[in-house]
């Protein structure tokens, strides 16, 4: 199993029946896969869709539906179509219950940064901004490290924030990490990993569940 | 993956607890047209007082809201005309009800601004007159302009003609009105439809207001003489 | 004729093809009686309705259709709904060509005061205060004066105000009058009436047409 | 009375030619969907410079309004995220155009307060970020909040799925984005329709814009491949 179907298997089990969720461009939009079937939820796109199913299969694309990342998508029974300003009307307003998206950075008090890296990396700011701001809960789905092998979850954001304060939990490809008052949470580590290991590639404090008396559950 | 929630099961009386003393109900409706006439008898039924109710108007005397403002039950009155309700303006006059009015368009954009997570928004309408007493201003390009703060409420009350089980809600004609945009802006929504369907009956083009909206559909089992023609409205 | 009749009658004429006009409760909803057959107009009402007709006849009545006054209106070929933000959105976004109102004041200047009487009627405020701002052309359509006799056209409105220089004409039983940068530019008379009569029940100044030199045409 | 404009019988090129110099343009569509690829091409064979351009985003390299981008025509563009041109991104790095960012529910609510007549609105959106820099404050309650302004445009080209003949549109699916908004927010709004039909052939409670906001009609006589299916994004 990839890093990338670990972690939206793992993201998939936090919702709950019945809430109305929004995947991110790219990680996220894997995440339906591994909902059960007939699971009730409702998925919102950015661009003016509630009730999102799975990605069209191929031969099956509808030229007048694509979620806010450019695939092509299906709808289920009960979706509805509305404009941008209906859409976002939704998330600010508080009705979106998860947003999932991705991070570069994320701090221990929960600030996130992933829209621009100046000088390289600017293609504006999209809907992300207001999602990680407004949603009811906002979990990122992230590598655990960068590419070159820095920790994404680090003490203080070093580059400009998406939103501050914002993120509830972390889900990566070796653990599970909930923001609270205190600090960052450990819920719970891949099974192919160990403490050490997530400890050495994460670059903030993590507090172990129960004080570190008990084992850390596995995924 | 689906979405099978049925939000029809709650009983009307068990969706209407939700609204507590002193709190703020939004009801849709402009006239007869929109108005949930099941939804204000069974509040009025469960006795809640010291209500601060937005509503367009106040329906005319004896009729929908009016009859929770003449039990009582209403503190604060936030609406746009009363033209057409006697009663409610005697009890405005006598100082038993406090009354705030808004050009009735502004008084639609609050609610929306509340809906769509803004803390409100900023107009030039009524600059010129006595509205503009005790208003936050806010300089714009140089001139004055009135910051109007958006509304938000704990329960609205709606009126649909149609919903789907899954909360999807379509309107009829000029029932629409308020009712959309008081959908968005309160903390729970409950609404009464003339027609349910099941879920994927309406075309997902036509819906008013999505399902992510709507905790609770109340059924409306028999369309009574209230939501009917009124006599005194017939040339 | 009564003065509602030749009023409205009159301010009919006020009307070009295409237009998108709404009219106040009372003495306006008889105008489009005054149209011709076919006329293209598009009545708008703030309750959330664009392509109005004529009021519906007895017994034909639609439970879900009335205008902003109560009253129970028919729809043209053309017609639609919408909610009541997209409604004022209309209105205060210059789409809406002619409002037409009632007045308890006009001024000089063009400031109508038509909501309240301090003290004595406050019903509330309704769409008046939002098209006697906004729609591209006010146009006053009421008696000369009132029931007591006095002007209702006067220097300066001694009532709280809906909207300040908003009116562009006004259309009494005696007079079409113009609010022009000069002043009250009287452009037409009633047949049954003459320019004294119209003068002295008039609270302002009058300008006449052409300098005074020729005749006002008359209506 | 009746309502029989015919707005459909304007030529593409006449109605485009209210485009001048220097003018600001609203383009609809989100993506392919709801993007007016017909109207795009008559501006740009026009052959109009200067102009400041309000989309969702540019289409991808080569398609929608990134031809007239990469051909020099835009002087501004008002977005919300680039992340599928290349092209245009290129531009914005070397300074061949100005590139102004909004998060994308601001720059929808931004047309849509345009459109609504009003001055602007307040939010907390981006409150926490150097999105505030620059930015008028406004304290609501205490706190500091963004005034952001409204935005209009002299022209809107807008792609509906059916138009009638007085000008009433409807979209389909996620075709509809930005297009309502846009639709109420430009002096001059010109729709392509795929499809025309008689006036009062349209549902009025699933009309998405009302006629009043249209002023032209422009008849889609083939529904060319740039409407159709991106394969790089088929899976």
């Amino acid at each position: 199993m990839s890093y990338k179907e670990k972690i939206a298997r793992r993201a998939a089990r936090e919702v709950a029946p019945g809430q109305v969720i929004n995947l991110g461009i790219g990680l996220p939009t894997f995440i339906p896969h591994y909902l059960p079937p007939d699971f009730p939820v409702m998925i919102h796109s950015e661009n003016g869709i509630l009730g999102m199913g799975l990605r069209s299969e191929r031969g099956t694309e509808d030229r007048n539906l694509i979620d806010a990342g450019g695939g092509y998508v299906t709808t289920l029974p009960g979706a509805s179509f509305f404009d941008s300003a209906l859409s976002f009307a939704l998330v600010r307003g508080g009705r979106l219950d998860i947003a999932f998206l991705g991070a570069l950075e994320v701090a221990e008090n929960g600030d996130l940064a992933n829209w621009i890296i100046p000088g390289k990396f600017a293609p504006g700011i999209g809907g992300g901004m207001e999602l990680a701001q407004k949603a009811r809960r906002l979990i990122i789905t992230t590598t655990h490290t960068t590419k070159k092998g820095d920790p994404k979850i680090i003490r203080s954001c070093t580059l400009p924030l998406t939103a501050a304060g914002c993120v509830d939990t972390i889900i990566t490809e070796l653990a599970v990490i909930d923001v609270t008052d205190d600090g960052l949470t450990l819920r719970e580590i891949a099974a192919e990993t160990d403490l050490e290991t997530v400890r050495n590639r994460t670059g903030a404090d993590l507090i172990l569940p129960g004080g570190g008396a008990a084992a850390v559950p596995t995924f | 993956m689906g979405i099978t929630m049925d939000k029809t099961t709650t009983a009307v009386e068990a969706a209407i607890a939700r609204v507590g003393d002193g709190a703020a109900v939004m009801v849709g409706g402009f006239g007869v047209p929109g108005t949930p006439f099941i939804l204000i008898d069974a509040l009025l039924d469960a006795g809640v007082e010291n209500l601060t109710l937005i509503k367009n108007e106040a329906n005319e005397d004896h009729m929908g809201v009016s009859k929770l403002i003449e039990a009582g039950r209403v503190k604060k009155l936030i609406t746009s005309h009363l033209g057409l309700n006697g009663a409610v303006i005697g009890m405005m006059n006598s100082g038993e009800i406090e009354v705030e009015f808004y050009p009735q368009g502004i008084l639609a954009e609050k609610i929306r601004a509340g809906g769509a997570g803004l803390l409100g928004f900023v107009t030039d309408i009524g600059i010129d007159t006595i509205l503009r007493e005790n208003k936050q201003m806010v300089t714009v390009n140089g001139k004055e302009a009135i910051f109007e703060p958006a509304l938000t409420a704990d329960v609205a009350l709606i009126h649909a003609s149609v919903a789907d089980r899954a909360g999807n809600l379509a309107y009829t004609k000029s029932g629409r009105n308020f009712n959309p945009l008081m959908a968005t802006a309160a903390d729970c929504v409950i609404a009464e439809a003339e027609r349910i369907v099941e879920t994927g009956g309406l075309d997902p083009d036509a819906i008013h207001t999505p399902a992510a909206f709507v905790d609770h559909i109340v059924p409306i089992r028999d369309v009574t003489a209230e939501y009917g023609i009124l006599q005194h409205h017939v040339v």
